[in-house]
């Protein structure tokens, strides 16, 4: 049974009892507990259900490496599967549900994968369920996809109550982890002078020293960290972030840090997560290490536990996991556990130590505490199911002869120490591996290396292999010598502390206990907890050839859980090299990424959400578009209005009625999000030329010219009217979607190829709004404003001017996308929605109309104007187009002209622009492809065109449609059939696409 | 994650402010150059693995493009200089010869 | 002009830091040779202040110069008298290579005031904010959360940040978050 | 070979399953072979396959520089889709998703095909034109696609947020046969069946040198010795831009990183695949449970296989606003490969200037799916120097200006 004890518990207040809930019984723990103590203390050891064969499983470790007590915490809009019970502080009201299992913890009918768990050993999934072929995706699969899965997903609707944020740090050190490796690095790199940052993962300083004992400078460990914590306070270059952990190190001395804010305080206000971004350019890694399990028979069974963790419970806590404790293991430091539980009054059966001669100086004091140890004996299994119910000893040299059943409710074992390399390896660091403590520790020559080339993770402590007391410190006080000294930081006294701390006889490897177990045993010691992966599934992926690590892993899913195989790597390397006779460095590690531990989502998402999710981009007069009901559609970062339909009108309806009404009376368009850049210098005529397939620098100063952009690859990208302002100057106008990507190009042209080149460019977009005052009445409206002369004669079609309307500073392009008379209006940004108001005031009586994007599309349709992203798709060519008018013939090179010349660009059977009618005035479908006889060597019919822009036009009262036709303009007449969803087909008639005052009488007045 | 120095403002640039621009030093071919000459420039680019030589726009800061030398495969930047060059300048070719000894990148050794 | 209607209309929060829209801020550019003797004569006859150096501002009361690439200046002076100051060196740079645009009304801007304007603005910009490493008398140019910026520091305690017209209201709003009362994070301060 | 099955589970379950042997033997490289193709990848392994299968060529060895299937075919996010809108792009992916649905049973390996159905977001304007054009074309290609109504999208993926403040989800291009498999199990079933067929693959040998005499392929050099061939194709992705500098030609490559990551495992909540291009993000439920996210590709030249935070942040962020409820769920596993972007973002399988040698390569990010149709292509053009599938997919589209341009759709309007 666990329970709480009456003495110890460095973490928890007693004063402050806590109370939450498990499965939905109200317990109480103190503040202080981690979720996985509190749960001890209430001798509630089964905490979860393993992934693959749903067997009970309590909690094994301590910290962030635990694989088996994971919970769902909270409810509704704070639930969050999969969190350790380990890492988890405990609050008020706390609500903790365990997984994987139906219908309860304790009967899960899941078990029964456990009884066929012999038929269940790796690869089993890609030997089953070939035949028959239905039956994958619609039985064995969604069967296996339930049964696997491990955490309850959040509901559908359900939505993160929280929010997250980010921050960027940067330093000269940044310390990972702040045990007394970690804080004497600090302090060394600190009282250097070095700027640094500690980030501690848990709530408290110190690590596992204080539970591990010895002392400091002649200090306990608990009161040389508080001083080496005041000290760093004190420093004005130093700065220490608890629940902060280094979740992973990327190039270049990036760092993320995540800082769990108020997951032990869920009521709190501000943000829940935040991820630090930090730029280090020294990182020391003092992650500590984390205590291998032993693979025995039953090593699984709740009540078997780490030997550190037993520790740690019953020292930090005053939990301890059993009355009768039995310790297993291979090396000196499994010794203090059962130093400490005697000490705590608590049982110790015996130390069952796998090494022939035992240990030194802790197994004399473990001795003479009158604790039993037997050497080169093993543990040849456990029994129990939920709870331990003995250990059968053996001998370590043998088969699993068993010579004594030992009587026990717990058991702690230790394999030895890895050192945590992960962020030392996150970025590229290596590994080699140190047989005298038998792990990987890193290389320290194949650091990983930073933008200059150097070096710029260091580790630190037993991080680095060092795992004595006063190794450590001295090792970690190196460590923030050698970062400080990297950054030019060299004062002060580089002294380490001194540790005292009993010294400890070299450890045996032991990667099977007894080693040579027999088949039925190596079939039950796990290697991966969570995954369900033992021995003897290892030892099978390389019976059937998959040699490499990352075959094993992927085939034997070891090292994949939640936990990504903190407890399992190392045992499982060693069983796979034992398997392939090869030695340990042989046979490598897998890669180590980050994160660290998992991360939320919502902490990486950071800020970005709802209205923050995206730059929403508005011009001037969004506010009135909001205010009179746009229909919206995103451009880009933009939001246009689609149309403004009245109350009660339909989408549709509106976009009629905003058509008809331009081409009758006065429509108007927000024009504002088209591109506007000045083009200036005495160059720019020259720029121009090659920038646009057009001849730029023949037009006139107060004149417009349309014109085409390409990409250097032939491909239209842009269109739009270019206005010379004077002998030196040009506006471009651009798309909506093109003003940024068409500045790009130009500075990109003039930066780096034509650099010689007099021109410098402003994108001004911004800087105005734009209006467009289009139909038979514009000229009266703008008449009616006064202020300047806007007739024909004064201001004809494809003239600007810059002048005063209604006292506002303007500037008019008479140019027309509508096929309308239409003047476009230029006013500073400011004063875009006065304006705009103004027009709509002054226009009422000609039953002024603002217009959305579809009216814009439709009246261009009809006129037969190409727009760019419909007729074009990036694969598309001006001459494709009929555009050839507008590529001069006169220039000698545009960006494009050589790529038209290619032989595909000049094939002849380049499909053309052409307009399409249907003979019954329906609306060909969008996309429509253009049938052809025949199918091709692939069996996919023939095709000999598509519809590239398609409406029912309000004006005509009929459907018209733009496409590329093979031979197109020599085929006026010619009916065609599209296709039309499913098997139905559509007969067009191809024709002119101007459908609209082909003459063009009606913006030429 | 990578931080590259704009040789225009001076900033040690991470990455979210730049935008990659690609092989540098190419030579664009016009409207009279070959099928040859004008597929190499419009598609063939150097991708090696070591030392490799590019552009990169300080897009959200100074605007500037500029050149850097790189190694694809540790991501180390031995250096940056001006977008208005043909060629590298001479003292960060002697950085790389004396780093990466034996480098070639198109016909730069 | 009574019409001047600002991006967001002077919206302010207040949090771990007061922020403000700022009315009135005349914002001139200028695409030039900076180190040009002629151009920088002409700024410092119409804005009174001598071209800063690289990153650096220069400032004389309302008018001011920041320095936004070697051949970029974004020029300050009140909103009102931009057009004309921006007339007035066009024309005393005619015959030199230069491009002068009045750019007062494609811009927001922000004024942030209060010690911890800093650590605002680290929540957003991947600039190091520490008081060693930026300080009253720099300009960055960056990127805030997902669009374009740049700011300076006046003095201890205030900051101004820039951006483009329509993405104001996302600027207040990013801001206005990261300026939350519970959301301190005590980086450079303690 | 002996034939996995219910029976033989059983059977071994009985004996401690003491009888399977190597899925693949482990062979020393013979002095010349048939075929030599490079590159033990899931294309590599695929093209071997059909040789033997469709052609009878079975003297036949694959090169693999580390572990088969180590590269890209083991780190992607599994998607098996052919909704693509160019003619030769449609052809080769339905070739490979039609081939998938058999797979299991014509290798003897359950590579766990999951034809859940794959949505295409259209969350503009724009985007609901792209994707009826694409469904067009899809109908004429023999793909079945469908447009489909916002309802019938909430319908087959409840936890997908229909009315996202920022870009509302209008409709989708949906198939219905289009899905996942489990990516390792297609190199691990090819290679078997290779092996079986008595071809050699020879993992932990590096290409060296590639011999050549008067412009034919003569056999390559590796770290395993001179091994002759007739035939010589070329198979890895990643590192093609090294092997064809040895084999004298270019190609046009870039090699950038490619990003992809997985939650902790929940219960079932998603059964199909969904992508959201506007905002950059995919995401699938594997059936571990992992929510399988992937998103864009580095701008940079990179042969790290890490790649940039910010393009995992990006894709984060648009996946929380697309599913809310992945909010409290945790990243996982993080991963990176090296992808081959060609200058028309598809692929390239070709005839080479060096006779005798072919190239397969510049799958760009979306190569896993395309598997057994390239090994299908590719098999028939080394075998008979021409594959109809293979045909459009040459080398010298970029000298005509032919290009096969799948990103059609991200076109900007107005």
């Amino acid at each position: 049974m666990s329970t709480r004890v009456h003495f110890q518990g460095r973490l928890i207040n007693r004063d402050r009892p806590v109370s939450f809930k498990f499965n939905g019984t109200l317990l109480n723990g103190y503040q202080g507990d981690t979720l996985a103590s509190a749960l001890l203390a209430n001798d509630q050891m089964l905490m979860g259900r393993s992934f693959k064969y749903h067997r009970p499983r309590g909690v094994v470790a301590s910290g962030s490496e635990e694989p088996n007590a994971i919970v769902g915490l909270g409810t509704g809009n704070r639930f969050e599967p999969n969190q350790r019970a380990t890492t988890t502080e405990i609050f008020h009201g706390l609500t903790a549900t365990s997984q994987n299992h139906w219908p309860s913890l304790n009967y899960d009918v899941g078990i029964v994968n456990n009884l066929l768990s012999r038929f269940l050993s790796a690869g089993f999934y890609y030997k089953m369920f070939i035949h028959p072929r239905p039956f994958w995706k619609h039985i064995y699969e969604p069967f296996i996809r339930h049964s696997a899965g491990l955490g309850k997903a959040p509901g559908a609707e359900s939505r993160d109550a929280d929010r997250y944020e980010h921050f960027y740090a940067f330093c000269d050190v940044l310390v990972i982890g702040g045990g007394v490796a970690g804080l004497q690095s600090a302090l060394t790199a600190a009282r250097a002078g070095a700027k640094v940052l500690l980030l501690e993962q848990t709530a408290h300083l110190g690590g596992r020293a204080p539970v591990d004992g010895g002392t400091i400078d002649g200090m306990d460990p608990d009161a040389w960290v508080a001083k080496a914590r005041a000290e760093l306070h004190a420093l004005p270059n130093a700065q220490i972030r608890t629940r902060t952990m280094g979740a992973g190190v990327y190039d270049h001395g990036y760092v993320l840090g995540y800082e769990r804010l108020t997951d032990h305080a869920p009521e709190a206000a501000g943000p829940r997560h935040r991820l630090w971004r930090i730029r280090a350019a020294q990182i020391i890694t003092a992650t500590g290490a984390i205590e291998r399990p032993l693979s025995f028979a039953g090593n699984d069974i709740p009540g078997v536990m780490l030997a550190s963790a037993v520790r740690d419970y019953l020292v930090n806590f005053g939990v301890s996991p059993g009355d009768r404790t039995v310790v297993v293991t291979n090396n000196d430091d499994a010794y203090r556990t059962a130093i400490a539980l005697v000490q705590a009054g608590l049982k110790v059966p015996a130390i069952l130590d796998a090494r022939p001669e035992g240990g030194g100086a802790l197994m004399d004091e473990a001795k003479s505490l009158g604790i039993r140890v037997e050497t080169g004996a093993a543990a040849v299994k456990v029994k129990g199911s939920k709870c331990v119910h003995s250990i059968c000893r053996g001998v370590q040299a043998g088969e699993g002869e068993v010579l004594e059943e030992i009587f026990c409710d717990a058991v702690a074992m230790s394999g030895g120490w890895s050192p945590v390399v992960h962020l030392w390896s996150h970025c590229g660091g290596k590994l080699i591996w140190d047989a005298s403590q038998a792990t990987f520790r890193p290389d320290h020559d194949r650091a990983p290396t930073s933008h200059d080339g150097n070096p710029f993770v260091i580790a630190s402590g037993a991080a680095d292999g060092a795992f004595h007391l006063n190794d450590v410190l001295q090792n970690a006080a190196n460590a923030g010598k050698t970062a400080a000294a990297r950054v030019g930081a060299e004062k002060g006294d580089a002294a380490a502390s001194s540790g005292e701390a009993q010294g400890e006889a070299p450890l045996v490897p032991v990667w099977m206990m007894p080693q040579g177990a027999k088949k039925q045993l190596r079939m039950k010691a796990w290697l991966d907890y969570q995954n369900d992966v033992k021995v003897s599934d290892v030892q099978l992926a390389a019976q059937e050839g998959f040699e490499s690590v990352e075959h094993t892993k992927r085939y034997t899913t070891l090292g994949m859980a939640t936990d990504q195989g903190k407890l399992s790597n190392i045992n499982g390397l060693a069983t796979l090299a034992n398997a392939l006779g090869a030695d340990i460095p042989q046979v490598g590690t897998t890669t180590f990424r980050p994160p660290y531990t998992p991360i939320s989502m919502g902490a990486i998402a950071g800020e970005a959400r709802g209205d923050i999710f995206q730059p929403i981009r508005k011009t001037p007069m969004q506010g009135w578009h909001e205010a009179n009901g746009a229909h919206w559609e995103p451009v880009g970062h933009w939001r246009r209005p689609y149309a403004f339909p009245k109350a009660g009108e339909s989408v549709h309806d509106a976009v009629k009625r905003e058509v008809l009404a331009t081409r009758n009376s006065l429509g108007l368009l927000d024009a504002s999000t088209l591109g506007k850049i000045i083009v200036k210098g005495p160059d720019a005529g020259r720029f121009l030329d090659m920038l646009y397939t057009n001849m730029m620098s023949t037009l006139k100063v107060g004149k417009c010219r349309y014109g085409l952009m390409c990409s250097e690859n032939g491909f239209l990208s842009d269109d739009g009217v270019v206005a010379r302002i004077d002998e030196d100057t040009f506006l471009c106008h651009t798309t909506t979607g093109g003003a940024d990507r068409i500045h790009a190009h130009m500075e990109e042209w003039l930066q780096t190829e034509w650099w010689d080149w007099k021109v410098w460019t402003v994108n001004a977009t911004e800087q105005f709004a734009q209006v467009a005052v289009v139909g038979p009445n514009a000229r009266k409206l703008l008449e009616k404003l006064g202020g300047m002369d806007v007739s024909k004669e004064a201001l004809a079609f494809m003239d600007w001017k810059d002048g005063e309307l209604a006292g506002f500073p303007v500037r008019v392009y008479r140019i027309s996308f509508s096929g309308e008379l239409s003047y476009e209006i230029a006013v500073p940004a400011n004063l875009g929605r006065a304006f705009w108001d103004k027009l709509i005031e002054a226009g009422q009586e000609w039953n002024i109309t603002p217009y959305g994007t579809e009216a814009l599309h439709i009246m261009r349709a009809e006129k037969g104007f190409i727009m760019i992203g419909d007729e074009t798709d990036g694969t598309v060519i001006p001459q494709d187009l009929g555009l050839d008018w507008a590529i001069s013939k006169k220039k000698d090179d545009y960006i494009g002209k050589r790529a038209q010349a290619r032989s595909h660009m000049t094939d002849p059977k380049r499909w053309k622009l052409v307009g399409l009618e249907t003979l019954d005035g329906s609306v060909l479908r969008d996309g429509a492809y253009a049938l052809a006889e025949g199918t091709n060597e692939n069996g996919q019919r023939n095709t000999q065109g598509r519809v590239t822009s398609t409406y029912r036009s309000p004006t005509l009262n009929k459907g018209i449609a733009m496409g590329l036709v093979l031979n197109g303009p020599d085929r006026m007449g010619e009916v065609i059939e599209f296709t039309a969803g499913g098997d139905d087909i559509a007969k067009a008639k191809i024709v002119n696409a101007v459908f609209f005052d082909p003459e063009g009488e009606k913006q030429n007045v | 994650m990578l931080l590259i120095n704009c040789p225009y403002c001076g900033v040690a640039a991470e990455e979210t402010e730049l935008h990659a621009g690609g092989e540098a030093h190419l030579k664009r071919f016009g409207p009279d150059s070959s099928d040859d000459d004008f597929t190499g420039y419009l598609f063939h680019r150097e991708n090696p693995k070591g030392v490799h030589f590019e552009r990169w726009r300080h897009v959200n800061g100074c605007g500037k493009w500029f050149h850097a030398a790189r190694c694809t495969n540790t991501l180390e930047v031995f250096g940056t200089y001006s977008a208005q060059t043909t060629e590298p300048p001479k003292d960060l070719l002697d950085t790389l010869r004396a780093k990466r000894p034996g480098f070639k990148w198109r016909n730069i050794a | 002009m009574s019409d001047v209607a600002l991006a967001l209309g002077g919206a302010s929060f207040d949090g771990l830091v007061n922020i403000e829209e700022l009315a009135g801020q005349g914002m001139v550019t200028l695409r030039g040779d900076l180190s040009d003797t002629t151009i920088i004569s002409a700024v410092k006859d119409v804005f009174g202040v001598t071209l800063p150096g690289t990153r650096e501002t220069a400032f004389d009361g309302a008018q001011g110069a920041l320095w936004m690439s070697p051949d970029e200046a974004l020029l300050l002076c009140p909103y009102e008298e931009a057009l004309q100051r921006a007339d007035e060196l066009s024309a005393k740079l005619h015959g030199s290579h230069a491009l002068v645009v009045n750019v007062s009304d494609a811009r927001a801007v922000f004024r942030l005031k209060g010690v911890m304007l800093r650590e605002v603005i680290a929540k957003l910009a991947p600039v190091d904010m520490s008081p060693d490493a930026f300080t009253p008398g720099m300009v960055r140019r960056t990127r805030m959360a997902q669009v374009a910026a740049a700011f300076w520091m006046d003095d201890a305690n205030t900051a101004r940040i820039v951006c483009f017209r329509s993405v104001a209201a996302y600027m207040f709003g990013i801001l206005s978050v990261s300026a939350d009362d519970a959301s301190a994070v005590n980086h450079f301060t303690r | 070979m002996k034939r996995y099955s219910a029976f033989a589970v059983a059977r071994e379950a009985l004996r401690y399953q003491t009888g399977w042997e190597r899925a693949w033997r482990k062979p020393e490289p013979k002095k010349k072979y048939d075929v030599i193709i490079v590159g033990a990848g899931g294309h590599g392994l695929a093209t071997a396959y059909y040789l033997g299968k469709n052609f009878g060529i079975k003297n036949v060895a694959v090169i693999e520089k580390g572990w088969l299937g180590g590269g890209n075919t083991g780190r992607n996010t599994t998607i098996i889709r052919s909704n693509y809108l160019q003619d030769p792009s449609a052809a080769i992916y339905e070739k490979a998703r039609s081939l998938y649905e058999t797979l299991s049973q014509d290798l003897n390996y359950n590579i766990m095909f999951s034809p859940r159905g794959v949505m295409m977001l259209a969350q503009t304007e724009h985007e609901i034109r792209g994707y009826q054009r694409t469904a067009h074309a899809n109908n004429l290609q023999g793909v079945e696609t469908h447009f489909i109504s916002p309802a019938r999208v909430k319908e087959l993926c409840p936890i997908i947020e229909l009315k996202g403040p920022r870009y509302p989800v209008l409709g989708a291009l949906w198939q219905p046969r289009g899905g996942t498999a489990r990516h390792d199990a297609v190199a691990w079933g090819y290679a078997r069946a290779c092996s079986d067929m008595g071809m050699d693959i020879i993992q932990q040998c590096e290409v060296t040198a590639i011999r050549q005499e008067g412009g034919k392929v003569q056999g390559v050099t590796t770290t395993k010795g001179e091994i002759d061939c007739d035939k010589l194709g070329i198979v890895v992705a990643g590192h093609s831009g090294v092997l064809a500098e040895m084999a004298g030609f270019r190609l046009p490559i870039e090699s950038v990183a490619l990003q992809a990551l997985v939650s902790e495992p929940i219960k079932p909540c998603m059964d199909v695949v969904v992508m959201a291009n506007t905002v950059h993000g995919y995401m699938s439920q594997s059936d571990k449970g992992e929510m399988v996210i992937g998103g864009g590709a580095d701008g940079y030249n990179n042969y790290t296989q890490r790649g940039s935070f910010h393009h995992v942040e990006e894709t984060v962020r648009a996946l929380v606003e697309t599913f809310p409820m992945i909010s409290r769920l945790k990243m996982l596993r993080w991963w990176g490969g090296i992808v081959d972007m060609t200058g028309d973002r598809s692929p390239i399988l070709s005839k080479t200037p060096l006779e005798g040698c072919f190239i397969n390569c510049g799958w760009g990010t979306g190569g896993f799916k395309a598997i057994p149709g390239s090994g299908w292509g590719m098999a028939e053009l080394i075998a008979k120097g021409y594959s109809p599938l293979t045909a459009e997919f040459g080398l010298n589209r970029f000298r005509e200006g032919r290009f096969i341009d799948e990103s059609v759709a991200a076109g900007v309007a107005h």
